[in-house]
């Protein structure tokens, strides 16, 4: 079966709370970056994985998001992109 | 012996290290707000407690790093003058690059507070010097990332150079750290970071008063 | 009169509308009269059901808190403020309280548990209070039930990551499995700090057009509705409910404790209130109604988070690490120094009118005139239909032939029985310097004074024996506290009281709660042992099947510079072991035990009664013997009853104990009864007659029933069991439950 | 001046340990996900900024993330993309 390399995006859903953007974005202003408004923090995950083709790697990304990497209730994620790895 | 002890908002075992320190040292800690520029003119050694500085939302350390008092403290650790990190104080270190490696989560992703054995690989720094090479002693860890990580190469030049401060011993390692390292020094031996609280087991309260050699050995040193 | 605005157009209240804001028709009409029989806007109609929801109003269960003992030699607050507070000598007072954030838990263990704690942390920190200890009364499903590692897992690590970076020990708690808490699960924190006597602050506004001052983290939509969802039974639908999940930030509450403290240093400070459910709301009302004050508000000057928020939402927000208060103005350029030092928003948000009104401006216009008082004087009170509870049937036959040994070792590897390490070594239990133990004993116990005055913690309740009796099960909660804390020495000062029951609108459940009330209020008043604070939690329930009756009780002790403290475990070969309160058999009560639950498989029987001036006398007894320095170690005996107690004590120890054949033929009600009021003590062998003589002058019984040594325990007949072994049984269960994958 | 939004990604380095990787891999495979090979977690951050133009604003991100937002030792970041926000 091929290996697919994929990125994955977990983000905070809108209006929850970002303590560490919030953290972050002060961190910015006192280091004198004064044009920032806001930074918001999520997570990237990068997958490796074996599956019988594209939207079957798809299809199990979805199910890894749902079941453990992203806390649904109140994380979005989104799948940048799923590529099929060429053997070197 | 004038300690500065450098408080940031977040800092929260800043009492326990004054303490520690008054106690020790029969004179109380100068606590220095992150927001100064500079360290009291007569500092002879500086402490960066434990806690969350910031929050330690994005990097544990990472923004104290930045912060305005940690220029001065660079510069007297530069100019020989002895400094401490401890748990947070560390990480500070390792993120302002003044100690090696990195401290990242723990291996197995969860806080924890509990008594490892220490043994003391090195007692070249101040901090140090009221040890026994070798000597195994309890002491409390309490972290969320104290997962020590240097590439082998990175290991290997800080055994050379004498750098590791200490080790967990007898497999008590809590956090995943490569080769058991629990602290590191600078080249010059001069600044310490460290995961475990040795300010924890110093007053007479405390079940094990072995921290104070920590403070007894820089009072040793000033002398 | 009242305007509409972009923001705040004007809303038809429906009957719909008004039922989904969890207010009945009867409630409705009752408002109406109250404004004068208009229509009230919807702000209005948010605010009303946030005042008169269970959570806030406690309209079914405030009936029956009037009746508890309140008040003692040292209460200096009891409940009604944000935490009792208790004198402990020397100027200073204990500030406590217990509160529960069980729904937002099951919704998000992380965060609720996170926020739970930050809530509680804030109730004391408010009243002026440095926190000095924490604690976490936390129950789960059955451990098979799919959800259950999660919720644990976490709910563990949401306690510790607020906890631990805002800087509190965590000194102890209570961790508990059981298949009626599968789609409830309870989060209830206790929190501990000390204040001076003469620098108590309050809620209570004095003074007419003082600046009402907002403090602390903005205000987003967090939690809109979440008043509203904590008094509401859960059905499927709770996946609808899920947007108002609110975020902990540990590191702006830590800000806030120190900016709050230094402003309070100078004075300027008139009241102070967090801002919990309904925040500006119930923080705002409060403030006016107990100073006999209005209070207008202008929302745009509230710092928000997210752009075009309805005074509805501002008003309803939890957003979490807040404050209100009035302060003086002659002090606001201290004030605000403070604010800027500790980088919080703050803002004046309105001030304190002779109206008595509740006047809320948004966008230039009013959007809620309300009569201030009445918001909260006027809630409703229910005396809710109640049955009263039928008293357990009798156990029958129990199979008494199961080999004790083997008992012990299932007991002490069950998930009710096992060592709690894993959940309390994710809590730092040693922040501050002042902890004098680590969980794992009988209380916790912080050092809070130079001279060595120390004050121990526990938290407890048996919620089967609630169950099947909910009076003798209450009285032995308050009683089992006070045990807790005399087996270290202290003497029990007073306690906080988490009532987590089902839904009250059911008479049996309702019933229950009545009976737990009379039976907390007698152990308390017979063991003066004050309620100085709590919280009550009903609709506990998921279709249809609700909690166990879980009056969680959280008790304070105080140990003067002069008092001698003692722990659980061994300290040296050779010591006597003195069984001290225990009938002429040791043990005799199996009804409700572990053993017969965990062993034998049946939840039955009613549970031990307790015999509350046996439990003072005993106390008492056991306290003078620490105190005398004759006690070298102490253990009280609660859950698998004598045999588990021995084993704990040398566990704790890593010294061993032989135990003699029990006086009577039944060696299973001797070692696994649970039978309450009883002690375990271990003394110099010489002190032996000594302990037999104090408590024969005393009263109360006292047994040799063995001595220490060795590296095995040893009971009665049974065949001696090692240390390795009962140690391995005992902390193994809990990593092993939690991390499968590691065991491969 | 115009405002900007711009995602940024802080990885760690090749080789660097990743123990958040490493425990979602282990979780993974225990909730029976067998294809996935490896799991690498970096951080994505959603920032938004006044900057005078575009290669303004891309110069200001690089500038955060090598002072505060990475930590170059161990982490190598990317500004991902950077939009100008049309005032709606
Ligand atoms: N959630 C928790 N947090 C901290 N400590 C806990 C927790 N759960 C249990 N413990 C600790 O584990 C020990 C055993 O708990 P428990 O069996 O309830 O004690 P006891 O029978 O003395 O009331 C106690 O020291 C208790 O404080
Ligand atoms: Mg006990």
């Amino acid at each position: 079966m091929p290996d697919f390399s994929a990125r994955l995006i977990v983000t905070l859903k809108n209006g929850v709370l970002d303590p560490q953007g919030k953290a972050s974005l002060s961190a910015l202003h006192s280091l004198g970056f004064a044009g920032v408004e806001s930074v918001r923090q999520g997570k990237v995950m990068d997958v490796e994985l074996i599956a019988g083709s594209e939207s079957e790697a798809q299809s199990e990304l979805s199910a890894m998001c749902e079941k453990l990497l992203a806390n649904t209730v109140i994380e979005d994620f989104e799948i940048e992109w799923v590529r099929e790895q060429v053997p070197a | 012996m004038s300690v500065a002890v450098i408080i940031f908002p977040g800092s929260n075992r800043d009492q326990d290290m004054c303490d520690a320190v008054h106690h020790t040292t029969g004179k109380p800690a100068k606590r220095v707000w992150h927001a100064e520029t500079d360290l009291p003119s007569d500092t002879q050694a500086v402490i960066l407690p434990g806690g969350f500085s910031y929050g330690d939302y994005l990097r544990c350390g990472a923004i104290a790093a930045r912060a305005a008092i940690m220029r001065a403290v660079v510069r007297a650790a530069e100019d020989g003058m002895p400094v401490l990190g401890v748990c947070n104080g560390f990480q500070i270190l390792v993120e302002t690059g003044i100690l090696p490696g990195a401290l990242m989560r723990n291996a197995n992703l969860r806080f924890v507070c509990k008594t490892v054995d220490l043994a003391v690989e090195s007692t070249r720094s101040p901090f140090l010097s009221g040890f026994t090479l070798g000597a195994v002693w309890p002491c409390p860890v309490a972290h969320g990332d104290g997962n020590y990580i240097a590439s082998d190469d990175l290991v290997k030049r800080l055994e050379d150079g004498d750098q590791i401060a200490v080790r967990y011993a007898n497999g008590t390692n809590p956090n995943g750290s490569v080769a058991d390292i629990a602290g590191v020094t600078n080249v010059r031996g001069n600044v310490v970071g460290m995961m475990p609280h040795p300010e924890n087991v110093t007053l007479p309260c405390q079940p094990h008063q072995t921290g104070a050699h920590l403070f007894e050995g820089l009072l040793a040193h000033a002398a | 009169m009242l305007n509409e605005t972009p923001l705040n157009p004007a809303v038809n209240i429906t009957d719909e509308m008004i039922a989904m804001h969890g207010l009945t028709t009867d409630e409705y009409a009752h408002f109406q009269r109250l404004i004068g029989n208009r229509r009230p806007t919807f702000t209005e109609l948010g605010i009303v059901s946030a005042m008169w929801n269970e959570h806030c109003s406690y309209k079914s269960s405030k009936k029956w808190l009037k009746t508890l003992p309140t008040e003692g030699p040292h209460v200096i607050e009891g409940p009604g403020e944000n935490a009792g507070v208790v004198d402990i000598g020397d100027g200073e007072a204990v500030v406590f309280k217990m509160e529960s954030h069980n729904h937002p838990s099951y919704i998000e263990p992380y965060q609720g548990a996170a926020t739970g704690v930050g809530g509680i942390l804030r109730d004391v920190f408010t009243m002026g209070a440095r926190p000095v200890a924490a604690m976490n009364a936390l129950r789960f499903g059955e451990p098979d039930h799919p959800k259950t590692r999660h919720l644990v897992s976490g709910v563990v690590s949401g306690v510790g990551g607020y906890g631990n970076s805002f800087g509190v020990p965590t000194v102890g708690g209570e961790t508990e499995f059981h298949a009626r808490y599968n789609g409830n699960c309870l989060v209830n924190a206790f929190a501990a700090g000390i204040a001076k006597t003469d620098a108590i602050f309050t809620s209570e506004a004095k003074g007419v057009g003082l600046p009402v001052v907002y403090l602390g983290a903005k205000t987003g939509r967090d939690g809109v509705g979440g008043a509203t969802m904590a008094s509401a039974e859960f059905d499927d639908s709770i996946e609808d409910k899920r947007p108002t999940v609110q975020v902990g930030d540990p590191f702006t509450e830590k800000c806030l404790l120190e900016a709050c403290l230094e402003l309070m240093q100078t004075g300027a400070v008139i009241a102070i209130q967090d801002m919990g459910a309904a925040g500006l709301t119930c923080s705002a009302v409060e403030m006016g109604a107990k100073g006999d004050l209005g209070i207008r508000l202008d929302l745009d000057k509230v710092p928000t988070r997210e752009p075009r928020m309805s005074a509805y939402e501002m008003m309803l927000s939890e957003s979490q690490e807040r404050m209100l208060m009035v302060l003086d103005p002659a002090k606001a350029a201290e004030a605000k120094a403070v604010f800027i030092k500790w980088g919080l928003d703050f803002a004046e948000v309105g001030e304190t009118t002779d109206t008595l009104r509740f006047e809320i401006w948004h966008q230039g216009a009013k959007v809620a005139d309300l009569p201030i008082k009445e918001l909260g004087d006027e809630a409703p009170e229910y005396d809710r239909p109640w049955v009263a509870p039928t008293p357990p049937a009798p156990l029958g036959p129990v199979d008494l032939s199961g080999d004790i040994a083997d008992g012990l070792l299932a007991l002490l590897g069950s998930p009710n029985g096992a060592s709690r390490r894993w959940v309390y070594e994710q809590y730092d239990t040693l922040v501050r310097g002042q902890s004098l133990t680590t969980p794992g004993g009988d209380a916790g116990i912080v050092q809070v004074g130079a001279d060595g005055k120390a004050l121990a913690f526990t938290s407890d309740v048996t919620p089967r024996y609630v169950e099947a009796d909910p009076f003798e099960g209450a009285k032995q909660a308050v009683a089992e506290c006070w045990r807790n804390l005399t087996a270290v020495g202290a003497t029990p000062l007073a306690i906080t009281d988490n009532l987590n029951f089902g839904n009250p609108e059911r008479p049996d459940v309702m019933g229950g709660f009545v009976a737990a009330i009379n039976g907390l209020g007698e152990a308390c008043r017979a063991l003066d042992f004050p309620i100085v604070s709590g919280n009550v939690s009903l609709y506990n329930e998921t279709n249809g099947v609700g909690i166990l009756p879980t009056p969680a009780i959280a008790g304070v002790g105080l140990l003067n510079a002069d008092h001698k403290r003692v722990g659980a475990g061994f300290v040296a070969e050779g010591e006597t072991l003195l069984l001290i309160g225990a009938p002429s058999a040791w043990g005799t009560h199996l009804g409700q035990s572990t053993y017969l639950r965990d062993v034998l498989g049946r939840e039955e029987g009613p549970p031990p009664p307790v015999d509350l001036t046996h439990e003072k006398a005993t106390g008492d007894l056991v306290r003078a013997l620490i105190q005398d320095g004759i006690a070298t170690a102490v253990h009280d005996l609660s859950d698998g009853g004598l045999a588990v107690a021995v084993a704990e004590m040398a566990i704790a120890s890593g010294i061993g104990a032989a135990v003699e054949v029990p006086p009577e033929e039944e060696a299973t009600e001797a070692f696994f009864g649970e039978d309450q009021g009883r002690y375990l003590m271990t003394a110099k062998a010489t002190e032996t007659d000594k302990v037999l003589a104090m408590a024969k002058a005393a009263g109360v019984s006292a047994f040799l029933i063995g001595v220490t040594g060795g590296d095995e325990l040893k009971l009665g007949i049974s065949r001696a069991i090692s240390l390795i072994e009962m140690r391995s049984a005992h902390e193994g269960w809990f990593p092993a439950f939690m991390e499968p994958q590691a065991e491969t």
